[in-house]
């Protein structure tokens, strides 16, 4: 029971600290950018200000169109419940493992992309086919990235994954830097960063995401960023929990609760900062230049895999 | 018990085929007499086979026809049950499905009664390869599918299109048959009878073992629609009417894999791992090429087949890993793999058959097979929208679905090559893996085209325009497949308790730790390694759901919904030809495996006379131009230079018979 | 005994009646009734045959065993069939003026004639005899091919005559040999040509005269059956002359012929000791197969595809026979009840089919299912049955031949399959356009009794569900007496 | 065994034998058609005597009706029929083409040499002429066929048809004194027959194709032209 009431708790947790995380990468980039920025709270002033908006839909839309914000947030924030963000083997976690997660964000890019196209304008359709040829490059590298793991660890559970790395804290696994930096990039083109898209343009051509929610206005459109964020918080909880795991709780004290929140606050944030570098540095990519950098990604965790197999299994 | 089931399903299949011969000149009669019997026969193939299934046991019976000392054979036991649940499933759907729907061909120039007829000993000839336990029965029933197949692809002969589709697919069935017959007969080498019993315990040397099942792979193979032999299914399945193509799609294919099983995991046993790693090898092959040339496709159907020929080789790569796992010696691995492939053979009957049933709805009601005409149907055709939806959810294996649970059955598999000592295997299988992972990413994409295009926007023709929704039986029909569709996405760990029962004919264990953890987790090796609870997922998405629209409900009613004009950034007014069309979509991905097709356009640019300018794409299949039209080519020009002794000169003629007697004459005295 | 006479009397009274009143309005249905006699006769002899062992005639000319009497039931029934079939299609003829009152004389009386010979060619015990009644079978059909009297008509009669002519006479210089043969045994006697001698002398004789005897039989007879490369007169003479013809000729004719050379097989293997024979055998039947299907992708004329398709068929069953052993013939002679049938019954709705179009070209011939579906049908089913797929009957012996090639010749399976999928191909590339589509306009359904049709592919269907136990009881005697050993 | 140690009729037989292959060659080399009949004619005669001398000689006195068949048939009949044909068909003066004169006899002979070397694992048991007289029945009949071959007029083919059934007459008179009797009826009803039917074909060929020329036979063909 206790442990349900800790899911429930940690999940709330990930999904409120959600837009902080957002506005926290913007902000190091405006500073970086020697702009003053708006601060790391402004993603909770637009979210409530949009909520507080009335909503106008279009005469075509259909259905899809209209759940597809609930839809898309119900299964962000499933995801959330099953990623562990301050203790591991919470009930939560065994409902999906990794592969299932995988699957909870292409079930909501699979209605983002629908309701990109219901209205029948020439962006959303553009918005959905560019997200749709991304992920579908994307996702076999994220796998086969998670496979790497799963392979040195024997298992697709995170909580497990977590706890093997726990166990064996100090062993070096080149299989894992590859699978690292390769999640990095998918990581990086999932939730719709540059180089691969830019979350703050909106010049037509070069927007992915943007793209498909133009049409979306009031309560709809804060329900979609806020699953965004979402989305950009728990790939970031992923990554700094499975390549450096250290800091989450096993039992669950209230003062260890209370460190481990702690300390992968810090790792995020960490995380966020240097995401913002990336940013800054670089320069957004043409549409048909994304393709090699996932097939870069996806060569990176093969190579996790082939020296997994050659190097690590004996 | 259960065989007399499945028999009485084959009785009603018979007469429903046979029956409406009495009756040919009234359609009415025809309707009433075929489609509540193929419903029964459908019925009785659920209760016979899932009384098998589900008590895990096997019956026989032993006919007397067929061959003076090949008594027909029949078995029912638990492989044969479950897809004789498949064929029931469908055919059930198809008797509620299929009286509205033939309506159309009442009108048309070609009677119902072939229809009707050629539908009923589909089924019987399905039916009866699955209870087949002698090569010869099983020959029967197997030819006697193909051919109704066939009869009713051609159904709508006037078009030249399906006779040729028509004739590729007989063409293709029959030398698969061939090979599979020719496979049979290595077997009964070694086991002196057709009878499958013997077979089984018949022990085969690896080389001879190795033959028949590459004759196997091949012959059914060549049914089931693997590449590079897939190139009849995309012809075929367009050509035929729409409840055909579902059976054809949804349950034929899957009577080739039930065969392709019963070849190599039971007559055959023993399987080597090598021959494992080739299916894997065509089955991922199979699986990526299948989406990619569907994704080009812009006919409902024929992008459905080509789906088709992708769900087989995923179905393909779940075998290729069993038999690894059981070459290899671990039997609970192989259980998995075999009951994941399983799984999406039960997830592929459900789904495919749904999507064909929701493209012959929209084909009917708009009378338009091309997507770049459709669109916005989701407004006038509700109800089919929504089962077409969750169609393509299922089929893009994505959670809480059946799909998905396959996928993820068949991942589960192939991450336990690390128990294997060989690293090469060790390090393959992830790789194809990965293959899948790509597939799945790229079928959902696929189907937010054919969704988005077909259902979503604005119409784009006249005839789109004016669809409307279906009548009740084809709007249940679907709503029972998708339901369906849902309910084996959510209770996984029932339906693996289930199948488990088949693995255990064939490996000495099933998976004992699979379901272990009660109803709600799935875990297929044990709950350290993976667990899925689906019921929970869908109960997740549901109570977040619920939660977020109770949260928002105060303020809906403070700022209710305003409709409006679509903004799109101020450009002004929608108009149909503004969207995004099937080709544009999918225009990324051709341009990132541009090899992969050959791939003819056409531009025009806009000018005085055509000032609208032109573009057109065509896609075709390397498989036919670099192996079929070849083979042809090659067979029409021997023929031509074997025509020259029929020259017409009678002295030509005369000196063959000399010079024969000559030469025999030498020949008898050397 | 009695039905033995009567069914070869029967015809002969008939070909001798017929001269003079075969343009009669009536003398289709005499032609029926007459057939239905001799069916009946042969039905008689049939069952005395299975009742009471083999029959052997006082002057020892005639003898009836279970070989040929299931193929003397069969010659009569597809006889039978066929007058249904010449009845309608000859009143057809008629009508259009294509044939006068003295070509319906000849007409009538040469289909009993070419009965009578076959009768003859299957129940005589005097392999003389059989000779001549094969030869007489040629020249009762040579002017029924030129019936027409159109210049191609005439040409493939006279291709007909010639090579058929030639090839037979170098059957009778065999059956010298064989003579000769037997003289040096029996010397002195009358009956060294009589089979039910021979057969229980057969370890006597000189084997080198015997294979030579048999290349030259081969030769001869395998010119009727229409092996490559002796078969060049089989779809001229099936393409340009009366349907009903083709579908005896193609039916009856060719089993006889390869009737002939199984007997000699029988005869000569056993004493050479060695399986000469059947090798050639073989080798022709795998040549004629391999050849007649690929050619059949390049048939214009629709009676011509499917006489490549009986070459086809008939090469099948020598090379069946070759192989010889139970199965293999069990197999062969089962194929040779099938494909008659099913032959017989294509050729018979082809010519309705012609009649529908008014051509016999395959170009011309559309959407027949449409005009007049039980034509299209039935000629739609009877390419299927004929392709070999179940639940017809060819496959039933297809199958068992395939068995029987994998269990003796493994690697010969390979162009077996390669022959029946080219095979398949052709047949069905040219069926598809005649049978469905849109019929060209003005394309009226014409009189057809599809009756004998229907019979021949029920019985067809039969045979492949489930062989009666008196028929695969009958076809084991027959085993038995060609290879020495039974299946059941 | 030398030709000496024979009897006389044995001697005679042999002779006969090799005037017959004499007349196959005589028409193998002839051009011109009636005298292609005349020498069929004699072939005939020849076949006739030999028959006759079987029957003195070894007592089985139907082989004189046997004779008297060949006598009617093959002496009077068949050259007469032929003979009326060509006059009324007015192809008396045709010269007959043969494809190569030369080539053709050493053809023959190349055959006669080939039957004996067919014939010769033959064991000699009884008379010794008969292993010899096979062979020149079966040079007889390969000739006959290699003539059918050469000769594009169908009255010719019709005299090759002819002789080659010499030949086999030849043979069983020789080696097996004639057939039985109820086969040897057989046979000649059929020739007869064929004899017949080939007249009738003579004036089809004329009136359908519009030559006796068996070249020009050839709208059955499958060969794309």
């Amino acid at each position: 029971m206790n442990g349900w009431l800790l899911a429930i708790v940690q999940t709330g947790l990930l999904i409120a600290a959600a837009p902080f995380l957002a506005g926290w990468v913007k902000w190091v980039k405006c500073r970086l950018q020697s702009r003053q920025g708006p601060p790391p709270w402004q993603p909770y002033r637009d979210l409530h200000r949009l909520f507080g908006k009335e909503v106008v839909v279009a005469a075509v839309a259909s259905p899809i169109f209209r759940s597809a914000p609930y839809l898309i947030f119900s299964v962000t924030a499933l995801a959330c419940s099953v990623v562990p963000l301050v203790a591991i083997g919470l009930p939560t976690t065994a409902i999906a493992d990794v592969i299932v997660l995988v699957g909870f964000f292409a079930l909501g890019r699979f209605f983002l992309a629908l309701a990109g196209m219901d209205i029948g304008t020439s962006f959303g359709g553009m918005g959905a086919s560019r997200e749709m040829t991304i992920a579908s490059l994307a996702e076999p590298a994220m796998l086969l990235g998670v496979f790497t793991l799963a392979m040195t660890v024997h298992s697709t559970n995170l909580a497990s994954m977590i706890s093997y790395l726990l166990e064996n804290p100090f062993q070096l696994y080149p299989s894992f830097v590859f699978a690292a930096m390769g999640m990095v990039l998918v990581a990086v083109a999932e939730t719709g960063r540059i180089p691969i898209d830019n979350p703050a343009t909106h010049l037509e051509l070069t927007m992915v995401h943007e793209a498909m929610i133009l049409e979306y206005s009031g309560r709809h459109l804060a329900l979609m960023e806020w699953a965004a964020m979402l989305k950009l918080m728990i790939y970031s909880v992923l990554l700094v929990n499975l390549f450096c795991p250290w800091g989450l709780v096993v039992d669950y004290t209230p003062p260890a609760l209370l460190q481990g929140l702690l300390v992968v606050t810090v790792k995020v944030l960490l995380l966020g900062t240097i995401l913002a570098f990336a940013e800054t540095a670089l320069a957004k990519m043409r549409l048909f230049r994304v393709p090699q950098y996932l097939a870069l990604a996806f060569i990176l965790c093969l190579l996790g895999i082939l020296s997994h197999v050659i190097l690590e299994v004996n | 018990m259960p065989l007399n089931f499945a028999l009485l399903a084959v009785l009603a299949a018979i007469a429903s085929g046979l029956l409406p011969l009495a009756c040919a000149k009234s359609n009415r009669a025809i309707k009433l007499l075929a489609f509540p019997l193929l419903g029964l026969a459908g019925l009785c193939g659920i209760i016979g086979g899932g009384l098998a299934l589900l008590s895990g046991t096997s019956h026989r019976l032993i006919l007397p026809v067929g061959l003076p000392w090949l008594h027909t054979h029949l078995l029912l036991d638990p492989l044969s049950g479950f897809f004789m649940v498949l064929v029931g499933l469908v055919t059930l759907v198809t008797a509620v499905y299929g009286p509205a729907y033939v309506r159309e061909y009442e009108r048309g120039p070609q009677p119902l009664l072939p229809l009707t007829v050629f539908t009923g000993l589909f089924i019987v000839g399905m039916d009866l390869v699955l209870l087949a336990a002698d090569a010869f029965t099983f020959m029967i029933g197997w030819e006697l599918m193909s051919v109704s197949a066939y009869l009713l692809v051609t159904y709508q002969h006037q078009h030249e299109r399906n006779r040729s589709a028509a004739f590729i697919y007989l063409l293709m069935s029959h030398i698969g048959a061939l090979l599979i017959l020719l496979g049979y007969g290595v077997l009964a080498g070694f086991a002196d009878s057709f009878d499958f019993a013997r077979m089984a315990a018949a022990q085969l040397p690896l080389g001879w073992g190795s033959a028949a099942f590459l004759l196997a792979l091949v012959g059914f193979g060549l049914k089931a629609g693997l590449v590079p032999l897939h190139v009849w299914l995309p012809e075929a399945h367009p050509a035929a009417p729409s409840h055909v193509s579902a059976l054809m799609s949804g349950v034929m294919l899957k009577v080739a894999v039930y065969g392709f099983i019963r070849f190599t995991f039971d007559l055959l046993g023993n399987p080597h791992w090598s021959w494992g790693l080739i299916v894997l090898f065509i089955g991922s092959i199979s699986a990526i090429l299948g989406v990619l040339y569907a994704l080009m496709q812009h006919d409902l159907k024929r992008l459905l087949a080509y789906h088709s020929v992708e769900n087989i080789g995923i179905i393909y790569i779940g075998l290729g890993l069993s038999l690894i796992f059981a070459g290899t010696g671990h039997p609970a691995l192989a259980a998995l793999g075999l009951i994941a492939a399983l799984y999406h053979c039960l997830n592929h009957a459900l789904f495919k058959s749904l999507l064909f049933f929701g493209a012959g709805v929209i084909l009917q009601q708009s009378r338009e097979h091309d997507l770049e005409k459709m669109g916005g149907l989701i407004r006038r055709m509700p109800v089919t929208a929504g089962c077409f939806l969750v169609g393509c959810i299922s089929i893009s294996a994505l959670p809480p679905f059946n799909g998905f649970v396959s996928e993820w059955l068949t991942f589960q598999a192939a991450l336990q090559s690390s128990v294997l000592s060989n690293n090469i295997l060790g390090a393959l299988i992830p790789v194809a893996a990965a293959v899948l992972a790509l597939t799945g990413a790229l079928a959902a994409a696929c189907f937010v085209k054919v969704f988005g295009v077909c259902f979503l926007g604005l119409p784009r023709s006249e005839r789109a325009a004016a669809a409307c929704e279906t009548t009740l039986g084809p709007r249940l029909g679907q709503i029972f497949l998708a339901l369906l569709c849902l309910l084996f996405g959510v209770l996984p760990t029932w339906t693996v308790a289930q199948l488990e029962n088949i693995a255990r004919l064939f490996f000495s264990s099933g998976m004992p730790e699979a379901t272990a953890h009660g109803w709600l987790w799935l875990t297929p090796v044990s709950s350290e390694v993976a667990s899925y609870g689906a019921p929970l997922v869908l109960l997740g998405i549901a109570l977040a759901w619920l939660l977020t629209w109770l949260w928002l409900h105060p303020r809906r009613r403070r700022f209710p919904v305003r409709i409006g004009p679509a903004w799109d950034c101020g450009f002004g007014p929608l108009n149909a030809r503004m969207q995004y069309t099937a080709t544009a979509f999918t225009m990324p991905i051709r341009r990132i495996f541009r090899p992969v097709w050959p791939i003819t356009e056409e531009h025009q640019a806009p000018s005085a006379e055509n000032p609208g300018g032109r573009y057109r794409l065509r896609v075709g299949d390397w498989a036919w131009l670099k192996i079929y039209q070849p083979i042809g080519r090659l067979l029409l020009g021997s023929a031509r230079r074997l025509a020259m002794i029929q020259g017409g000169n009678i002295r030509a003629y005369l000196a063959y018979s000399f010079f024969t007697l000559l030469f025999l004459l030498l020949v008898v005295s050397l | 005994m009695t039905a033995l006479y009567l069914t070869l009397l029967i015809p002969l009274a008939a070909t001798l009646c017929f001269a003079v009143i075969g343009h009669w309005k009536q003398a289709g249905t005499l032609n029926l009734l007459v057939c239905l006699a001799t069916f009946g006769t042969s039905l008689q002899c049939a069952v005395e045959v299975f009742n009471h062992g083999a029959l052997l005639s006082p002057g020892k000319l005639f003898y009836v065993d279970a070989f040929n009497v299931y193929l003397l039931l069969l010659n009569a029934f597809v006889g039978l069939t066929t007058a249904v079939f010449s009845r309608s299609y000859m009143a057809h003829e008629v009508e259009i003026g294509r044939v006068d009152d003295a070509r319906m004389r000849l007409y009538h009386s040469m289909y009993q004639g070419f009965l009578l010979t076959m009768l003859v060619a299957l129940t005589t015990n005097n392999l003389g005899l059989l000779w001549v009644a094969i030869e007489g079978a040629t020249l009762a059909t040579v002017l029924l091919v030129s019936l027409y009297r159109t210049p191609e008509s005439i040409e493939a009669g006279w291709k007909y005559f010639i090579l058929c002519g030639v090839g037979i006479a170098q059957a009778l210089f065999g059956t010298v040999l064989i003579y000769f043969a037997a003289e040096r045994v029996l010397p002195g006697t009358d009956d060294a040509l009589l089979w039910s001698v021979l057969k229980q002398h057969a370890g006597e004789l000189e084997p080198t005269v015997l294979t030579l005897a048999f290349v030259f039989l081969l030769v001869g007879y395998g010119t009727k059956i229409g092996l490559v490369p002796l078969h060049n007169w089989l779809p001229d003479a099936h393409s340009e002359g009366p349907t009903p013809m083709s579908a005896i000729l193609s039916g009856l004719l060719l089993n006889i012929a390869l009737y002939a050379v199984v007997r000699y097989k029988m005869l000569i293997e056993p004493a050479l000791g060695n399986h000469l024979p059947g090798y050639l055998m073989m080798g022709f039947g795998m040549l004629s197969f391999t050849v007649a299907s690929i050619l059949l992708h390049r048939q214009k004329d629709v009676k011509r595809m499917f006489s490549y398709s009986s070459i086809e068929h008939m090469g099948l069953m020598t090379f069946a026979f070759g192989i010889g052993g139970p199965l293999a013939t069990f197999g062969a002679l089962l194929h040779m009840i099938v494909h008659s049938l099913t032959k017989s019954a294509i050729f018979v709705t082809v010519g309705h089919a012609a009649h529908v179009a008014g051509t016999q070209s395959i170009d011309k011939i559309r959407g027949l299912i449409r005009t007049q579906p039980a034509i299209g049908w039935s000629l739609l089913f009877g390419t299927i049955a004929i392709a070999g797929f179940p639940p017809f009957g060819v496959f039933t012996s297809e199958f068992l031949l395939f068995t029987a090639t994998m269990k003796s010749w493994p690697w010969l399976v390979f162009p077996l399959l390669f022959g029946l999928g080219v095979a398949f191909a052709g047949l069905f590339r040219h069926l598809q356009p005649m049978v469905f589509g849109e019929p060209p306009a003005g394309q009226l359904p014409v009189k057809a009794n599809m009756l004998p049709v229907l019979l021949h592919l029920l019985l067809v269907l039969l045979l492949g569900i489930a062989i009666p136990d008196v028929l695969s009881r009958w076809l084991d005697q027959a085993t038995i007496m060609v290879v020495g050993k039974g299946l059941l | 065994m030398a030709l000496t140690q024979l009897s006389l009729a044995e001697q005679l037989v042999l002779t006969l034998a090799a005037l017959i292959l004499f007349t196959s060659f005589l028409l193998l080399a002839q051009n011109r058609i009636v005298s292609l009949i005349h020498t069929f004619a004699w072939q005939g005669v020849l076949l006739f005597v030999t028959t006759c001398l079987m029957a003195a000689n070894s007592g089985r006195h139907h082989l004189f009706i046997s004779a008297g068949l060949t006598l009617a048939l093959k002496v009077f009949f068949i050259p007469w029929q032929l003979r009326r044909l060509v006059i009324k068909l007015d192809i008396r003066r045709d010269v007959e083409v043969v494809g190569g004169p030369s080539l053709v006899m050493i053809a023959g002979g190349v055959l006669v040499l080939f039957s004996y070397y067919v014939v010769l694992p033959i064991r000699e048991l009884s008379f010794l002429a008969s292993r010899n007289t096979i062979a020149i029945s079966l040079a007889v009949i390969l000739i006959g066929m290699l003539m059918i071959i050469t000769r594009r007029k169908a009255v010719a083919q019709v005299i090759g048809f002819m002789s080659l059934e010499n030949g086999l007459f030849f043979a069983a008179v020789v080696a097996t004194y004639g057939m039985p009797m109820v086969v040897e009826l057989g046979i000649a009803f059929d020739v007869l027959v064929a004899a017949i039917l080939f007249g009738i074909f003579f004036f089809q060929l004329r009136s359908g194709i519009g030559s006796l020329d068996v070249d020009h036979l050839n709208r059955l063909h499958e060969v794309d032209r």
